[in-house]
């Protein structure tokens, strides 16, 4: 059974320094609020795991919190280039940033690993791309029955993972519907999970195309309404397409993304 | 009715699509000319977007490729895993439309750095699901504006793989890259220039390209966009 | 899109003699009609692929349909064994039934493996188990990154295969719910596939837990009212525990078996 | 309240469930005693079923691992793929509960096969999900009536592993024998019988075994089924 909690409580019990740290959600119901909490508590040399690294790792990774990003896509979805992130890979502002890089099937199947108590996962990929001569996570397989040659990516168990989820119950038995990305394997590979959820509730109602993540598999839960903006949450909010386009502005100029860190990190 | 090059660009890769085919679209480009193709000759065209959307209908085009109103339309909804293992893995999708920072004359595709890796001129934002899509839709149709820019004689990075090693993979790669100038068809494995827009010489898409582009001698002009396909095009651009 | 059509011209057209062919329902929605249609055409050499072949499988090698199986329990789900698939095992009759036997997570596996495009899977099972003596289709795997040995298993990818379903809309989009087995990785992972349906809707309406298969991945569908009795269709009818009682005795002797078989072909 | 041996068996499994686990249900007698212990003392018990219920809350026992009532009832429900790759293979299900058929001293089950594999004298239903239960759950405990006929010295086929070689798998195996006549647990790897329940010598379990069943000198003696358990279970049998 999911323990319920504040956020800033669950940030701190949960995250720690250098741990290993998945903040997922493809689009819709990124958790960009335990982002900021997680900005705010300070937290230094992360190693941030993300299919899509857009804007709220862009903040983190700003804030100096990461050592490392493992990742697949970092763009600000129909707006750019994400600055700080660059910023970060091509001057190492305000810290240097190790990257590790992957395609969207591969960091998919990581997780999937994760989630499957299997040391690694098997895909049709990366071949005759430049992505295997930098990344040595990603290595060939020969299929034992057809002698056919594949490609094999490790496990990702992320020390713990942080997802947005529309509902939970009393018991920590969360819901979420609409786009469900990959956070239920995100959550499944993890040693430890937060979920914040737009509310809690007495009884979740079955609905299409939920997924539900029984209490007993995730760690703590915290009440956070729009815990989601700028992105969506299904039947809640609509994206905030301004502040996307906004952030390219904030983000471009050390000195605005200073500002900003200083009213976000009060 | 008068047309810009952009909206030429997008009619001629919205009428690659056939009624019925399927359909995996980036976001942009691609998704503009895929719902063109759907909003005209081919409203059984069954888009696929990355986020799990199968058989979306949006009436608008979306702004990201995990909209709501993806979601909301799709015949079916799956996780980001399945998309990419039960749905583009075994080359089961008709098509692949992608965009491109940089492609070379193979048909591969740089998103993931100028410069060295390790200390790079620009970090780009890299692979997202570009190297599954290109290495296992049936084939591939690639909608780029044309330019030096664009169009590189030898890439720093091959994120996708074009006319390469395709041993592994199900597709038949790129087929065809429509840009704004007119579209390139691969010829013994070169991507050939075959067709010019109306209005638009061959010298300049030579001028345009990085490589030194190949002119099919039978170079064909591309019928300009009727007034249905800018109707179409205007309103779902709102 | 799929076609639509009636179940004798879809088994007529996609069921062939010398075909290996997988009806998949996991303790629901089982294709009993569908399978009898297939007694009734007469076909002969098929290979049977099921996790759980249960009556309608027992009634398949009874009447000599099949040549070999490839399944991971073979019982009489609450009533005992299957005495034709024990007769055909133990004595050859009516025909020898060549098998390949594995586990549950094997075979879901598997089909997995089948519908991803990948020619293997990897799991942790099997390992010390006598199976891999007797069953060729599993070999040792090793991790890559972690050294680790596990277990790999070959696709599935039946010539056709056959599930029964609540409903389809005009299209071929076919919906179910209630517990899903493995039936959509099944069926994407068959060449050819045969949904029965309840009924045939104009409009499928989003219902909790439904998968949705769109038409473009079924080939055929045809109406079969009841066509999964005397297993259940979540929300239309139950289990009919009854006739899976009343199988024990038919089965147990040939002669009633034959009997049974008569009314069944004619 | 006077009771039956199978009774007391049920009431002994549905005891070693504390409330708040989680526990991968065969059908039959498992099942019955999960949801007895889920009725009486472990209310919130989460009873997965391996077609995909997790949290299953059934009012009356299930006849199958499939019934309407579990998909109805469950917290969540999955598909099989998922239930064995997902939520069974990582080790993150507390118990297992498990029948069998044939069994050896080192909890060893044979669910597959008596005589010869090629040439069997009886051709049994075979593995289903018991290889992966025995495999992946924490601990896995099995009921199953005493007898010889069970019992076996040497098993001609293992179906699932006991106290052997585990080092692939993320659970610790069997761990509890429970029967109609007392309880065994592994002492030095050997399962032992070191309960009986009440009434039952200890000679009558080694009578009924075909191993040289060792007799622990610590024997205690199961507590009787109160009145309480009894009617629960009643009352699910309905």
């Amino acid at each position: 059974m999911a323990r319920i909690a504040t956020l800033a409580e669950a940030v701190g019990e949960l995250v720690h320094d250098g741990d290993v740290v998945a903040l997922e959600g493809f689009t819709h119901l990124i958790p960009f609020a335990a982002g900021q909490e997680i900005i705010r508590q300070g937290r230094r040399d992360l190693t941030l795991v993300r299919m899509t690294p857009d804007v709220i790792y862009d903040q983190l990774i700003g804030a100096g919190c990461a050592r490392k990003l493992i990742f697949s896509w970092g763009g600000n979805p129909g707006v750019g280039s994400l600055h700080r992130f660059r910023d970060a890979v091509q001057h190492a502002w305000p810290v240097p940033l190790e990257i590790e890089e992957h395609s969207h099937a591969g960091m998919a199947n990581r997780y999937v690993a994760g989630a499957s108590g299997l040391p690694f996962a098997v895909l049709r990929g990366y071949t005759g791309t430049d992505l295997p001569k930098h990344t040595d996570t990603i290595k060939p397989i020969t299929c034992p029955f057809t002698g056919e040659t594949l490609t094999a990516v490790p496990a990702l168990n992320p020390d713990v993972t942080v997802i947005h989820a529309q509902r939970a119950d009393r018991k920590g038995n969360v819901q979420l519907w609409g786009i469900t990305g990959v956070q239920k394997e995100a959550v499944l590979a993890a040693k430890r999970s937060l979920v914040t959820v737009e509310e809690i509730v007495d009884t979740l109602e079955p609905r299409p195309n939920a997924v539900t993540l029984p209490g007993w598999v995730v760690t703590m839960v915290a009440e956070v309404p729009k815990g989601a903006h700028p992105s969506y949450a299904h039947d809640y909010y609509v994206r905030d397409n301004e502040y996307y386009k906004a952030w390219d502005a904030i983000s471009r100029d050390r000195e605005e993304f200073q500002r900003w860190l200083g009213e976000v990190a009060r | 009715m008068s047309y810009t090059t952009d909206e030429m660009m997008t009619v001629a890769a919205a009428r690659v699509l056939r009624d019925g085919a399927s359909c995996f679209v980036g976001i942009g480009l691609p998704s503009t000319a895929a719902n063109l193709a759907r909003a005209t000759h081919a409203p059984d065209l069954v888009l696929i977007y990355e986020s799990g959307c199968i058989g979306a209908k949006p009436t608008s085009l979306p702004l990201s490729i995990g909209d709501g109103i993806l979601a909301e339309t799709a015949d079916s909804l799956v996780s980001v895993p399945e998309i990419f293992n039960y749905w583009l893995q075994p080359g089961r999708i008709d098509v692949g439309f992608l965009g491109a920072a940089q492609l070379d004359r193979y048909g591969n595709i740089n998103t993931t750095v100028i410069g060295d890796y390790a200390d790079p001129k620009v970090r780009l934002p890299g692979a997202g699901g570009a190297p599954e899509i290109a290495a296992s839709c049936k084939q591939v149709v690639i909608i780029v504006r044309q330019s030096r820019r664009t169009f590189f004689d030898r890439l720093d990075f091959v994120t996708s793989v074009g006319q390469g090693d395709r041993s592994t993979f199900s597709g038949a790669g790129p087929q065809t890259i429509i840009t704004d100038l007119g579209i390139l068809r691969p010829v013994d494995g070169e991507f050939t220039l075959t067709q010019v827009h109306p209005g638009i010489e061959a010298a300049q898409a030579v001028e345009a390209t990085g490589w030194p582009l190949q002119v099919s001698p039978d170079l064909t002009v591309t019928p300009a966009p009727t007034d249905e396909e800018l109707a179409a095009l205007r309103k779902l651009a709102g």
